[in-house]
């Protein structure tokens, strides 16, 4: 995590269990921040036509984390963000569970939505986690995005 | 020199395992240390992978240094 | 309220007491629909500078539920939007208390960002809602846009 | 033909009033209302405001007929 997203009050998580909405939008409540955009992404069943039975995703933790702050600090720059919440789970989820909560408070609304958007983009481009989804036809991998950087 | 790899999704799946060490020589590049993995491995597997050094995406020519973790990644999809 | 954003099970509600966000993001979360994206508008202190006592919200509550209702249909127009809830808290509020609530979901995450991010800014043009801010240096209305139509 | 006028704000404030019936003559338009309002209040506030008849945004030519609600309504700042 770097210095100024760490001394903001960021967060930046990895996690198992389900992911607590309500306290994430508690955290980025104060008088000071006028506006608060969040993004909750969440299994979707039925996926292209198919129901789906669960997605198992993985992750590369510890690059996770520190993708989140590199984005935070990018998305950040030049805006009033007062606060940057990311929470990612990892594990074995349910279509309707939430697997992404990303929540901006800012002073001002455009910096707070434009913020939200540029984070859940990058972090759909960026963040290493693979998902294998299961469904009545078997599992396998879901196709992923090699934006982030050159491949072999 | 030594690198710890770090294999994640169908990577590692196929080669059974998510971390391995790998010897190098001296003056090894991202793309010396995919060669000898494919070695490794006994197949090509890694054509399409992106990949990180040290928790950042790299690139092929960037050199390596003992103890460095090298992280072979699948194309991603987070969220 | 108009036929295909009721239908849909939308809300577009101008209400006097604390808007209820947990319920709002229960009812917008759905297996079918992967992605929610929400902002939540709030009384900001200091203003311009000046701590802020409160906001006396007033409003022409009718126009209010029927500019929301045309927006929601406008900005869901081509696009795949699940649900569209939309509350405005009017009367006295207090720093850190929430005027707006829009939360939108979608099966697809850049239609609830989009979709969102575009309901903020036209509700925010054109809701017949005025605001009486109450600080140290006494009251005054605070400056609005004339963006919404042609003015006298 | 009779229209029912709604004031907010400082339109509110400044008539003392939220709600008044107006008389107006037959084909008033939005504009043909303000001027009546005007005459009423004895001031010229309108200048500046947007207006609505029946819920939704018109325009100063907008054709009024009995019975219609027309709101005259300072710079918004909802949200």
């Amino acid at each position: 995590m770097s210095g100024p997203a760490a001394a903001a009050g960021h967060r930046f998580e990895v996690v198992r269990d389900a992911i607590d909405v309500a306290e994430l939008l508690r955290e980025a409540s104060a008088p000071a921040w006028g506006a608060v955009a969040s993004f909750l992404g969440s299994v979707r069943s039925p996926n292209r036509g198919a129901q789906v039975e669960h997605i198992d995703y993985e992750g590369y933790e510890a690059m996770m984390r520190a993708e989140m702050a590199r984005l935070a600090d990018e998305v950040g720059s030049g805006r009033d963000l007062g606060r940057c919440l990311i929470v990612h789970r990892l594990g074995r989820l349910r279509p309707g569970e939430i697997s992404l909560a990303v929540v901006v408070a800012s002073p001002h609304r455009a910096d707070a939505l434009l913020a939200c958007q540029e984070l859940v983009e990058g972090l759909k481009a960026r963040l290493p986690v693979w998902k294998f989804e299961v469904g009545e036809a078997g599992g396998a991998y879901v196709a992923g995005r090699a934006d982030a950087g050159p491949t072999l | 020199m030594n690198v710890t790899v770090l294999l994640f999704a169908d990577l590692r799946v196929a080669a059974g395992r998510s971390e391995l060490r790998l010897p190098l020589p001296e003056a090894a590049t991202v793309r010396t240390a995919a060669e000898h993995l494919e070695r490794e491995l006994g197949e090509r597997r890694l054509q399409g992978a992106m990949v990180a050094v040290n928790e950042r995406y790299a690139t092929p020519s960037t050199a390596l240094a003992e103890g460095d973790v090298v992280a072979f990644l699948p194309p991603v999809s987070g969220g």
